[in-house]
C-alpha cells in the first residue's frame, strides 16, 4: 500500500498518477472465513478493520450485495456528534467521536472532520428548559456544552432568522461536532482493512444462514455458500430482512430518511444547525452545497426515495430558519432507509443464535457512530460478550421493558 | 370571500357500532342524513354527511336546527350523538370565477365542478389545516367550515390567496 | 407523495392521513409473559413487499382503515375497512412474503 | 452585419423560422460590468454571443476559459450571477435568462478579471487537484488547517443577504394526461388526449410551443413544422379542459401520479412579478413523457475552449436568434443532425470548413448535398486538439483507424468556432423517477426507455433519440471519444472539471462501480448533474473496465430535474402562513392588556400580563401573589375537549385511565392520567361526568388532536364493539378559570343560577346552569391549589362572561393569570406537567400515582407493561420537591453526595415559592422518594448549589385551600 502523503502525492502527480494502487482490493469469495460481515456500510467495513488491527482476525470478509457504501453511509447528511442525553449514549458516542478525531490518520485517508460546531435550537421557554437539562447532561457526562443565547447564535450563524414563526430563544452548542466526509470515512475504512488482509466482496448479496444446533456455520449468497465461524449483520435498513433469515424477528421499522443539497455556493454557514421543533438539520459542505435534513417518512418503506410531503416540510423548515435561503436552488435530492427502533437507540451485541452478531437499529443517527460501532462489534465478536460501551444496547433489553429512549428524552436523533 | 355569520352548526355523530357506517339515510327532526359522504342535502337548513354515520348539520338559528327539540330527542332515541358546535365552527363564502383557483393554491383535492358539483361537500386539508368544502348552489359558490380558533389564520390565509390570484406570474 | 384511496372519500393526499401502524396485530390477554407482551410492543414484521397497516383518515371522514402497501414500490393493492379479512393478494410479495417461520428474538 | 452584435446574421436559410426576434426593439444590458446591446427574444446567452462575447466563465478548478457551450437547461458553463443584496439570485443559466432591459449579469469568478484570470495558474498544476487528492492530503496538522482554503476555493455564487423580496405560490391541480414537453411529440400527444376530451395539462419549460420543430425546418404532416405547431396550439386553445403551461418546467415524479412543475414569471425590467415562482403539483392519470433529448459532447484533447458548442445548439442560435457562433466553423458530429448546422451556417454566410465524421460511412443523400455545398466531409474523422489561449482559433482532426482505438493522419483547421455532436441521449430522468427503467444501448450510444410503467407512456426523441434525424440507411452513431492525447486535458464534466484522467484514476484505484466512479470524481454532481456527460462517463468507465457498458448500469437520476428554488417549494407557507396558529376566543383581550402571546403548539396565549415597567419575572410573581391571596383570571379556553357519549361510554373511557372511573357519579369530575401501550405517561387531564351516559375528557392543549386519535383508534380497530361516540368540541367552549381565595364571592357577584356554596358546589363537583343568562358548565377543579372553578361558556359568549368576571373582581384585586404564573403556582402545589415533569419514560410510579394504577383491578391501555422489570426498578428517576439554597433552574442536574454516576437526575421544574420566595422545585431524582431530607449538588452550566429533598407538595399539603 503507498501511503498517502504529501510526498508520495507529487511523486505521483509528476508521473501522471499512474502508480496509485487499488485502495482495496477486489476479492473473490474464499469458501471459509473465520468472520463474515454480512454489509458493507461504515459499520461492518469499521468492524472488518478493527477485528483485523485489534484482534488480530485477519480472515475476515465484508459481503456487500452492491457497492460498499451504497447503503445509509453513503446518503447520510455527515453529522457527528456526542450531546447525548443519557450517560450510556453520551460515552459511546464520545468515544466515538474520539476515534473519529485522530480517524484520518489512523486509516490514512483523510475523512475531512470538521469540527466546526452545531448548534440546537430551542423555539419556546420550554424548549429552552429541555435544552438546559440536556445540555447540562451532556457536561455531567463530561462532553462539551454550552447554552446560547439568542444574539450568540446570530453571531454564530448570521444567516439565521431569530424573530421566525417560532422565533429563536436560545440554544446550545456542542463544539466538538461538526460534520466529515462519509464517503471517505467507508473507503478510508475499506482501504485499511483490506491493507489487512481483510476481504471486501462487493455485489455479493446474503440469502439465507446455515443454522445448525443454535449456532450458525456460515451464509448462502448470491454467490454461493460461504461457512464461517462467525457472522455479524451489518446492514442497517435491511436488518429485519436478513435477521429473518436466521429466525429472529426485530423492533425495528424501516422508513425513508431524505437528505437534499442546494447548488454549491461560496461559505455562508460555518456551523451545523439543528431545530428539533421544526424538524431540520442544515449545514454547508466544503463543496459549497448547503446539506438538508429533516424528518422521515413515518411509514414503513423500502422505496429509497423519500416522498414530497417531508421535502415540503423540510424546505419550509430551512427557509423559516434561513429566509435567505429561499432564492437558492434544490440541485439532488435523495433518501436512505432507516433502521428505527422504539427507542432511538442502536441494537447492537449477541443474538439468541450462537456466533450471530447483531448491529442495527441506527435509525437517522449511525454515521456518527461508524468508528464506536466498529470497534465495539469487533471486540464483542472477538471476545464473544458485549462490549462494555454497548451492555445496555443489546437485544434484549426489549423484553425487560429497558429502553434508552433518547429520543423520547431529548426529542432528537439524528 | 366573506365571513358568514350568525348560523348554527351542530354534529350528530352515530355511537351504534353497526351504524358507523349506515347504509341508508336517517331521518332526524326532519333532517334527512344522506349515507354518502360528500353528500349533502337540504338546503339552508341541511345536513353534510363527512363520515360514515357523522354529519354536520347546519340551519339559520339554533330553533330551526332543533326543532324545539326533537332533533335532540330523536337522536339519543336512535342512537345519536348530538353535539351543538354553533360557537364551534366559522364559515367563508368564498365566490367568484377565481375561488376554486384560490383555494388550489393551498388544498390536494381535485376542485374540478365535475369531483365537487353544487350540491357535494368535502372535509380535506387546506392552508394546512383541517376544513369542510361545500359547493352550495351554483359552481362558483364555495363555503369553508373551519374551527372557530383557526379563522382568523384562515381569514388571513384567504386574503392573501386572493391577492396572489390576481396576479399571474407572467 | 402517496395517495391513498379511502374505503370512504376516494383518493385523497397523504398529508390528510396518520400512519397507525401494522394491522391484523392482535393485542394479547393480560396474561401474556413479559417476553410476548414485549413482542407484541416492539416486535415487528417490518417486509420488504407488502405490509397490512392500518391508516386514519384525519383530514377527512376521521375513520381507520386498512392498507395494504408495497413498501418496496409504495403501490396500494388493497384498502379495505376496519375489522375486514385481509384480502388475498396475488403476485410475488403478497401473504407469501409473510409466512416466513417467526421465531422471536429475546 | 447588425448593431444587434457583430455576430447577428442576416435571416438565415428559409423563411419558415419562427425566430422568436423581433429586430429593432435593442436591449441595453450589463455583462460582467461592460454596457451590451441585445433584442427582445434573446436569451443573455444569445446576446452575448452576438456580441462576440467568448469567455462567459472561468472554470470551477483550473480556471480554464469557458464559453456558452449549449442552449438550454444543460448549460454547464454559463452561469451567472444577478441582483443584489436580499434578491441576490446564484447560478443562474445564461442560456435561460430571456435578456430584458437592463438586465446586470456577473460572473463571481475571475480575478482581477474574467479575461485575465490569475488562478488559471492552478491550471498548470492540474495534477494536483485529480480526484480525491484531499482524501490523500492534508492530514498533518489537520484538515481545519486547510479547509477553510478549500471551501473558499469551491463554491460558485454568492448567497442573498436578506428575506426573500418574490412571492412564491403552491399550486394544486388533478388531471387525466399530464403531457411533459411541448415539442412536436408533447403537442401532437396533447392534441390526441383533447380530442378525446380528457382533463389535459401540457408543460413546456421554454416560453415557446414546437420544440425543435418549431425553428429547425422539418416538415410535420406535409406542412412546415412551425405552421403545424401554430395549428395545434390554436386547436389546443379552444379545447375545454386543456391548460398549456409554457416558462414551466416539469421537477420531479414522486410517485402515484404526483408531478411537480415550476413556472416562472419573466424577467421584466424594474417590476417584480406578482408571483416569481408557481410550484405546481399536479396528480395526473396519465403521464406522457415528451422532453425530447439533449446533445451530448465529443470527448478530446482541450474539448472545453469557448468557442466550442453543441452543433443543436449553434443551429438553435442561428434559426432562433439569428446569432453565428463564428466566422470561420468546423463541425465534428458522431450522427446525421449536425448536418443540418452545417448547411444552415453556410447558408446564412458563415464559412464552414469542414464537418469531420466519426463514422466511416455516411448517408448517400446527405454525402451530396454537403458536395453540392462544397463543405468538405471528412468521414472517420474526430478532432483531436483545439487550439487558442483563451478562445479557439483552431482545431486538429485526426483519421481514425485501428478500430478507433488510435488516430493517424492529423489535418489543422483555423477557425473560431468548433460546433460538436455526440449524438443524443434522451431526457428520461423523470421517466426514470416515475419507475421507468432505461438502458444504454450501443446503436444510439444512449440510454433509452426499455420498461415503462403503467400510465407512464414515453414519446418522440424522449423514445428514439436518434429517430427524427437520420434519414436512411446508417442508424449507428459513432465513437465519440477521441482515443489521442492526454487524457488530463479531456473534459468530461465541464461543470466540475473532470478529465478522463480522473475517471482512470477511479478505476486504477479501484472505484469501479459506476457510482463509486461518480463519488470519487464528483463527475456528474454538478449543477447539471451530468445532462452532458454522464453518457461519456458511462462509456469511458466501460471501456478502461473491458465491460459492455450496459452493464454498468447508471447512475440514478434524482429529482429534480433541473434546479428548484426553495422559495418556491415552500410557496406561501413562510412567516405567519409556515404554520397555522389558533387564537383564544379572548385574543383580542389579552393583547390589549400587556398579555405576552406565545407559542404553544399552534396556539397563541399569554404566558404573562405585563404592566408598564415591570419585567417579566416581577410580573410572573405578582400574579402568582395574585391568586394565592385574592383571584386570577385565566383563559384556558385551548384545553382540549372531547364529548364521549353512549351507553358504553364509560367503561369506554375506563379502559384509558389508570384510575378507577367506575365509581365515578353524575355530576362529578375526576383527574386522571392515561398511559401508552408501553406504559409510560401518555396525557393527563379531566373527565367529566355529565350524564350516565355523557361525558367530557379534557387533554393538555397540544395533544388535543392526538388524543382523539387515540381514542378513535381503540374504539374503531380494537373495540368495534363499544357503543360510544366521541366529538372533538375544543372550541365550542371557552374556558375561563377563576382561581383563589376570592373565587367564590366574585362569581357569586355575576348573575347566576348556580349554588355556589360549598355543600352544594364542593370541590370537584360539577353543575350546569346559566351564568349572565348565558348556558354554562362549571367545574370545581383547581391547577393553583387554590378554590377554582372553570366555567365553561359557548366560546362567542366568552368576552361578556370574562368582562362580567372581571368587573365584578375589580374590588377584590383580580389581575389575569398568564401560563407562566400558572406553572409557579402548579408547581408550588406539586401538581404534573406532563412532557415537564415527565418524558416519554416515566411511569405513573415515577410520579407517586404507581398505588392508583396499581389498585385498578381492571385492564387499562399500558397496564402490562407496568410490571415489566424495567419499571419495578427502586433506583428509578422519581418525582420529588427540592428546596434550594440559592436559585433553581428547569434543566440544571442533580449528583447525590455518595453516587459515582454521571447525573442522579435533574430539576423539571423551579421558581421561588410563591408567598416565602423560597427556591422550590420538582425534580426527577434516582430513588428520590426515599431519600427526603438528604441534599444534593445542582450541577448547571458548570455551577453547582446545594438543595435539599422534600416531599410533596411544598404548598398547602392538606388541600385545605382547595376544598374551601
Ligand atoms: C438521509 C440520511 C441522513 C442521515 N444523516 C445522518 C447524520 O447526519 N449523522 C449520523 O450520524 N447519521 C446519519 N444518518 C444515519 C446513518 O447514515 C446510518 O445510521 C449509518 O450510515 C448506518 O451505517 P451502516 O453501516 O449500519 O449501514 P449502511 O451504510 O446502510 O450499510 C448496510 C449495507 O448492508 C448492505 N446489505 C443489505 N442487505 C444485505 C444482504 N442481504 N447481503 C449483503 N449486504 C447487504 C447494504 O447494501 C448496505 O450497503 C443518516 C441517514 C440518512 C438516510
Ligand atoms: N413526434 C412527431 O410527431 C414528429 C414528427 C416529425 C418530426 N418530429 C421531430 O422529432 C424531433 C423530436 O421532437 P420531440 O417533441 O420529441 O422533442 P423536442 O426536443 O422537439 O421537444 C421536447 C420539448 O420538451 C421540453 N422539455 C424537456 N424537458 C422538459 C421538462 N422537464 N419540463 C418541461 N419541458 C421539457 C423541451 O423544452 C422541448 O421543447 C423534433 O426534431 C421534431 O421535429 C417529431
Ligand atoms: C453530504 C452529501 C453531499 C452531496 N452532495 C452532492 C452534490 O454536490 N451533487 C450531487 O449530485 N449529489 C450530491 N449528493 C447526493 C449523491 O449524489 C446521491 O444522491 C446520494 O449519495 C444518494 O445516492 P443515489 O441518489 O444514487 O441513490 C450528496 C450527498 C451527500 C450525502
Ligand atoms: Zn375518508
Amino acid at each position: 500500500m503507498t501511503r498517502y502523503n504529501a510526498w508520495n502525492f507529487l511523486r505521483q502527480a509528476v508521473q501522471g498518477h499512474r502508480g496509485w494502487h487499488p485502495a482495496w482490493g477486489a476479492a473473490e469469495p474464499r469458501r471459509h472465513y473465520e468472520v463474515i460481515v454480512v454489509g458493507g456500510g461504515g459499520h461492518g467495513l469499521a468492524t472488518a478493520y478493527y477485528l483485523a488491527k485489534k484482534h488480530g482476525i485477519r480472515r475476515v470478509a465484508v459481503l456487500e450485495k452492491g457497492w460498499i457504501g451504497g447503503g445509509n453511509s453513503g446518503r447520510n447528511t455527515q453529522v457527528s456528534r456526542s450531546n447525548y442525553f443519557y450517560p450510556v449514549s453520551s460515552s459511546f458516542y464520545d468515544h466515538s467521536l474520539k476515534l473519529y478525531e485522530t480517524l484520518g490518520r489512523e486509516l490514512d485517508f483523510n475523512v475531512m472532520l470538521s469540527q466546526r460546531g452545531l448548534i440546537v435550537l430551542a423555539h419556546s421557554e420550554h424548549e429552552l428548559e429541555l435544552n438546559r437539562r440536556w445540555a447540562n447532561a451532556i457536561r455531567m457526562n463530561g462532553v462539551d456544552s454550552e447554552i446560547l443565547t439568542p444574539a450568540r447564535i446570530g453571531k454564530l450563524a448570521p444567516a439565521i432568522n431569530l424573530h421566525a414563526r417560532f422565533p429563536i430563544v436560545g440554544g446550545f452548542i456542542q463544539r466538538r461536532a461538526g460534520i466529515s466526509r462519509h464517503d471517505a470515512v467507508v473507503w478510508g475504512y475499506a482501504r485499511a482493512a483490506s491493507a489487512l488482509g481483510v476481504d471486501i466482496v462487493q455485489g455479493c448479496e446474503v440469502t439465507g444462514f446455515d443454522i445448525a444446533g443454535g449456532r450458525v456455520r456460515g451464509v448462502h449468497t448470491s454467490r454461493g455458500t460461504i461457512t464461517a465461524d462467525r457472522v455479524v449483520m451489518s446492514v442497517a435498513g435491511h436488518a429485519s430482512v436478513v435477521a429473518r433469515l436466521a429466525g429472529l424477528r426485530l423492533p425495528i421499522t424501516t422508513m425513508a430518511l431524505q437528505a437534499m443539497v442546494t447548488e454549491p455556493l461560496k461559505p455562508v454557514l460555518d456551523v451545523v444547525v439543528i431545530s428539533a421543533a421544526i424538524h431540520a438539520y442544515v449545514s454547508q459542505s466544503d463543496r459549497g452545497e448547503i446539506v438538508i435534513g429533516g424528518g422521515s417518512d413515518v411509514y414503513n418503506s423500502y422505496a429509497q426515495k423519500g416522498g414530497l410531503p417531508a421535502m415540503h416540510t423540510t424546505v419550509g423548515a430551512v427557509l423559516e430558519l434561513f429566509p435567505s435561503f429561499s432564492r437558492l436552488r434544490l440541485m439532488r435530492q435523495w433518501a436512505g432507509m432507516v433502521d428505527v427502533t422504539p427507542d432511538t437507540t442502536p441494537i447492537m451485541g449477541l443474538t439468541p443464535v450462537e456466533g450471530l452478531y447483531i448491529n442495527c437499529g441506527w435509525g437517522t443517527g449511525g454515521y456518527k457512530a461508524i468508528p464506536a460501532g466498529g470497534d465495539t462489534m469487533a471486540d464483542t465478536v472477538a471476545n464473544n460478550r458485549p462490549h462494555p460501551l454497548i451492555r445496555e444496547f443489546g437485544l434484549d433489553r426489549f423484553a425487560r421493558g429497558a429502553l434508552v429512549d433518547e429520543g423520547a428524552a431529548a426529542g432528537v436523533a439524528h | 370571500m366573506l365571513e358568514i355569520v350568525g348560523r348554527s352548526y351542530a354534529r350528530i355523530t352515530s355511537w351504534h357500532p353497526d351504524r358507523v357506517t349506515v347504509d341508508r339515510g336517517v331521518c332526524l327532526a326532519n333532517f334527512m342524513l344522506p349515507a354518502a359522504v360528500g353528500s349533502v342535502s337540504g338546503t339552508s337548513r341541511r345536513a353534510l354527511c363527512i363520515g360514515p354515520g357523522d354529519w354536520l348539520l347546519m340551519a339559520r338559528d339554533w330553533r330551526e336546527l332543533e326543532a324545539d327539540g326533537r332533533l335532540h330527542s330523536e337522536a339519543s332515541e336512535q342512537g345519536f350523538a348530538l353535539a351543538d358546535l354553533s360557537d364551534a365552527l366559522a364559515c367563508f363564502g368564498v365566490r367568484g370565477r377565481a375561488a376554486r383557483d384560490v383555494l388550489a393554491t393551498g388544498c390536494g383535492l381535485d376542485l374540478h365542478p365535475q369531483s365537487l358539483p353544487p350540491g357535494r361537500c368535502a372535509r380535506t386539508r387546506l392552508a394546512q389545516i383541517p376544513v369542510v368544502i361545500e359547493c352550495v348552489d351554483v359552481e362558483d359558490e364555495l363555503e369553508l367550515l373551519v374551527a372557530r380558533s383557526y379563522a382568523r389564520y384562515l381569514a388571513d390565509w384567504l386574503a392573501d390567496a386572493w391577492r396572489g390570484a390576481s396576479g399571474a406570474t407572467r | 407523495m402517496l395517495r391513498i384511496p379511502c374505503p370512504h372519500c376516494g383518493v385523497r393526499d397523504e398529508p390528510e392521513f396518520v400512519f397507525g401502524g401494522p394491522s391484523h396485530v392482535e393485542r394479547p390477554a393480560f396474561g401474556v409473559s413479559d417476553l410476548e407482551w414485549t413482542d407484541y410492543l416492539f416486535g415487528r414484521e417490518n417486509p420488504k413487499g407488502v405490509h397490512f397497516e392500518r391508516w386514519l383518515h384525519e383530514f377527512g371522514c376521521g375513520r381507520w382503515f386498512n392498507v395494504a402497501r408495497d413498501t418496496v414500490t409504495h403501490e396500494i393493492l388493497a384498502t379495505y375497512r376496519m375489522g375486514e379479512p385481509k384480502p388475498a393478494l396475488p403476485g410475488p410479495g403478497g401473504p407469501d412474503a409473510l409466512r416466513f417461520p417467526v421465531v422471536r428474538g429475546s | 452585419m447588425s448593431a444587434h452584435g457583430p455576430y447577428r446574421v442576416a435571416r438565415g436559410g428559409d423563411s419558415s423560422v419562427d425566430a422568436a426576434l423581433r429586430r429593432g426593439s435593442p436591449l441595453p444590458f450589463w455583462f460582467n460590468g461592460s454596457a451590451c446591446t441585445g433584442v427582445e427574444g434573446d436569451t443573455l446567452a444569445s446576446a452575448l454571443l452576438a456580441n462576440g462575447v467568448r469567455i462567459v466563465a472561468r472554470s470551477f478548478k483550473f480556471h480554464r476559459p469557458r464559453g456558452v457551450f449549449s442552449c438550454g437547461v444543460e448549460e454547464p458553463s454559463a452561469l451567472v450571477q444577478w441582483g443584489e443584496g436580499a434578491g441576490a439570485t446564484p447560478s443562474v443559466r445564461s442560456t435561460l435568462i430571456r435578456l430584458c432591459a437592463g438586465l446586470d449579469a456577473r460572473v463571481p469568478s475571475g480575478w482581477p478579471s474574467l479575461d485575465f484570470d490569475v488562478g488559471r495558474v492552478l491550471d498548470f498544476t492540474s495534477p494536483l487537484w485529480i480526484a480525491g487528492f484531499y482524501n490523500k492530503l492534508f492530514k498533518w496538522p489537520g484538515w481545519s488547517l486547510y479547509e477553510p482554503v478549500i471551501r473558499h476555493l469551491a463554491g460558485f455564487g454568492t448567497a442573498p443577504t436578506g428575506a426573500d423580496p418574490d412571492r412564491y405560490e403552491t399550486r394544486h391541480a388533478h388531471c387525466d394526461v399530464l403531457i411533459i414537453g411541448g415539442g412536436a411529440a408533447g403537442l401532437r400527444a396533447a392534441w390526441e388526449a383533447a380530442a378525446r376530451g380528457a382533463r389535459t395539462i401540457l408543460v413546456e419549460q421554454s416560453s415557446q410551443l414546437g420544440g425543435r420543430a418549431g425553428w429547425d425546418g422539418s416538415r410535420i404532416d406535409g406542412q412546415p413544422g412551425d405552421a403545424w405547431v401554430r395549428g395545434v396550439r390554436e386547436t389546443l386553445a379552444r379545447a375545454r379542459d386543456v391548460r398549456i403551461l409554457t416558462d414551466t418546467f416539469a421537477a420531479g415524479h414522486y410517485g402515484h401520479g404526483v408531478t411537480t412543475l415550476v413556472e416562472s414569471a419573466s424577467p421584466r425590467e424594474g417590476a417584480r412579478p406578482a408571483i416569481r415562482e408557481r410550484y405546481w403539483i399536479v396528480r395526473a392519470r396519465r403521464l406522457v413523457i415528451a422532453t425530447g433529448a439533449i446533445e451530448q459532447p465529443l470527448i478530446f484533447c482541450n474539448n472545453d475552449r469557448p468557442g466550442i458548442m453543441l452543433a443543436g445548439a449553434a443551429h438553435a442560435y442561428l434559426r432562433r436568434h439569428e446569432v453565428a457562433i463564428g466566422r470561420r466553423v468546423v463541425v465534428a458530429t458522431n450522427n446525421d443532425s449536425a448536418y443540418a448546422t452545417a448547411r444552415d451556417l453556410q447558408a446564412a454566410g458563415v464559412e464552414v470548413l469542414a464537418i469531420a465524421d466519426s463514422r466511416r460511412t455516411i448517408d448517400a443523400a446527405i454525402q451530396g448535398q454537403m458536395g453540392k455545398l462544397s463543405i468538405p466531409v471528412l468521414t472517420g474523422s474526430i478532432p483531436v486538439d483545439s487550439h487558442g489561449f483563451g478562445a479557439l482559433s483552431g482545431v486538429s482532426i485526426g483519421r481514425l483507424s485501428d478500430e478507433d482505438r488510435r488516430v493517424d493522419e492529423v489535418r489543422q483547421f483555423s477557425c473560431d468556432a468548433l460546433a460538436v455532436s455526440g449524438g443524443w441521449n434522451p431526457s428520461l430522468a423523470l421517466f426514470s423517477q416515475a419507475g421507468g427503467k432505461l438502458s444504454y444501448r450501443s446503436e444510439s450510444r444512449a440510454l433509452e426507455p426499455i420498461d415503462s410503467p403503467k400510465d407512464v407512456s414515453v414519446v418522440g426523441a424522449a423514445a428514439q433519440p436518434h429517430a427524427g434525424t437520420t434519414s436512411s440507411g446508417v442508424t449507428a452513431i459513432g465513437v465519440r471519444i477521441s482515443p489521442a492525447g492526454r487524457s488530463d486535458r479531456q473534459w468530461v464534466d465541464l461543470r466540475h472539471d473532470v478529465t478522463v484522467a480522473d475517471l482512470e484514476l477511479a478505476i486504477r484505484e479501484g472505484y469501479s462501480s459506476i457510482e463509486h466512479v461518480k463519488r470519487y470524481t464528483t463527475v456528474g454532481m454538478a449543477n447539471d448533474q451530468g445532462k452532458t456527460s454522464n453518457i461519456a462517463a458511462l462509456e469511458i468507465v466501460a471501456r478502461l473496465r473491458g465491460l459492455p457498458v450496459a452493464q454498468l448500469g447508471h447512475t440514478t437520476p434524482r429529482p429534480p430535474v433541473m434546479p428548484v428554488t426553495l422559495g418556491a417549494i415552500a410557496g406561501r407557507a413562510v412567516g405567519d402562513q409556515f404554520a397555522p396558529s389558533r387564537q383564544l376566543p379572548l385574543h383580542e383581550w389579552h393583547v390589549a392588556h400587556g398579555g405576552v402571546m406565545e407559542d404553544f403548539g399552534e396556539w397563541k396565549r399569554p404566558t404573562v400580563y405585563l404592566l408598564p415597567g415591570e419585567s417579566r419575572a416581577q410580573a410572573i410573581a405578582r400574579e402568582a401573589r395574585t391568586v394565592r391571596t385574592a383571584a386570577g383570571l385565566l383563559d384556558g379556553s385551548s384545553l382540549g375537549k372531547i364529548e364521549v357519549r353512549g351507553p358504553d361510554a364509560l367503561a369506554f373511557l375506563d379502559r384509558f385511565y389508570i384510575n378507577n372511573l367506575t365509581t365515578l357519579q353524575p355530576g362529578r369530575v375526576r383527574y386522571g392520567i392515561m398511559l401508552r401501550e408501553s406504559g409510560t405517561i401518555l396525557d393527563d387531564g379531566t373527565v367529566v361526568m355529565l350524564a350516565p351516559d355523557q361525558f367530557l375528557v379534557t387533554t393538555t392543549s397540544g395533544n388535543a388532536g392526538r388524543i382523539a386519535n387515540w381514542l378513535q383508534e381503540w374504539r374503531q380497530c380494537e373495540w368495534p364493539q363499544l357503543r360510544v361516540a366521541c366529538t372533538p368540541v375544543t372550541d365550542q367552549w371557552a374556558v375561563l378559570s377563576l382561581t383563589g381565595p376570592c373565587a367564590r364571592e366574585i362569581l357569586a357577584s355575576v348573575p347566576t343560577d348556580i349554588d355556589l356554596s360549598p355543600e352544594a358546589f364542593p370541590h370537584l363537583g360539577v353543575r350546569e346552569g346559566r351564568v349572565l343568562g348565558i348556558p354554562a358548565r362549571l367545574y370545581r377543579v383547581s391547577f393553583t391549589g387554590e378554590l377554582g372553578y372553570e366555567i365553561n361558556v359557548p366560546a362567542r359568549s366568552a368576552p361578556a362572561v370574562w368582562e362580567a368576571l372581571w368587573n365584578a373582581g375589580q374590588s377584590r384585586g383580580i389581575q389575569p393569570l398568564g401560563i407562566d404564573a400558572l406553572m409557579l403556582l402548579r408547581m408550588e402545589k406539586g401538581f404534573l406537567h406532563i412532557g415537564t415533569d415527565t418524558d416519554g419514560t416515566t411511569v405513573p410510579d415515577d410520579v407517586g400515582w404507581g398505588n392508583v394504577a396499581a389498585a385498578k383491578a381492571a385492564d387499562f391501555v399500558g397496564k402490562r407493561s407496568l410490571p415489566l422489570p424495567e419499571h419495578v426498578r427502586p433506583d428509578r428517576l422519581q418525582l420529588v420537591g427540592l428546596v434550594g439554597a440559592t436559585d433553581l433552574a428547569a434543566g440544571a442536574h442533580l449528583r447525590l453526595a455518595s453516587s459515582h454516576a454521571a447525573t442522579d437526575g435533574w430539576i423539571t421544574s423551579a421558581g421561588r415559592a410563591v408567598l416565602s420566595g423560597e427556591p422550590i422545585g420538582l425534580a426527577l431524582l434516582r430513588g428520590g422518594r426515599a431519600l427526603t431530607g438528604a441534599s444534593v449538588t445542582v450541577h448547571d452550566e458548570g455551577r453547582t448549589s446545594t438543595a435539599r429533598i422534600v416531599g410533596l407538595p411544598h404548598f398547602d399539603s392538606r388541600g385545605s385551600r382547595m376544598h374551601a
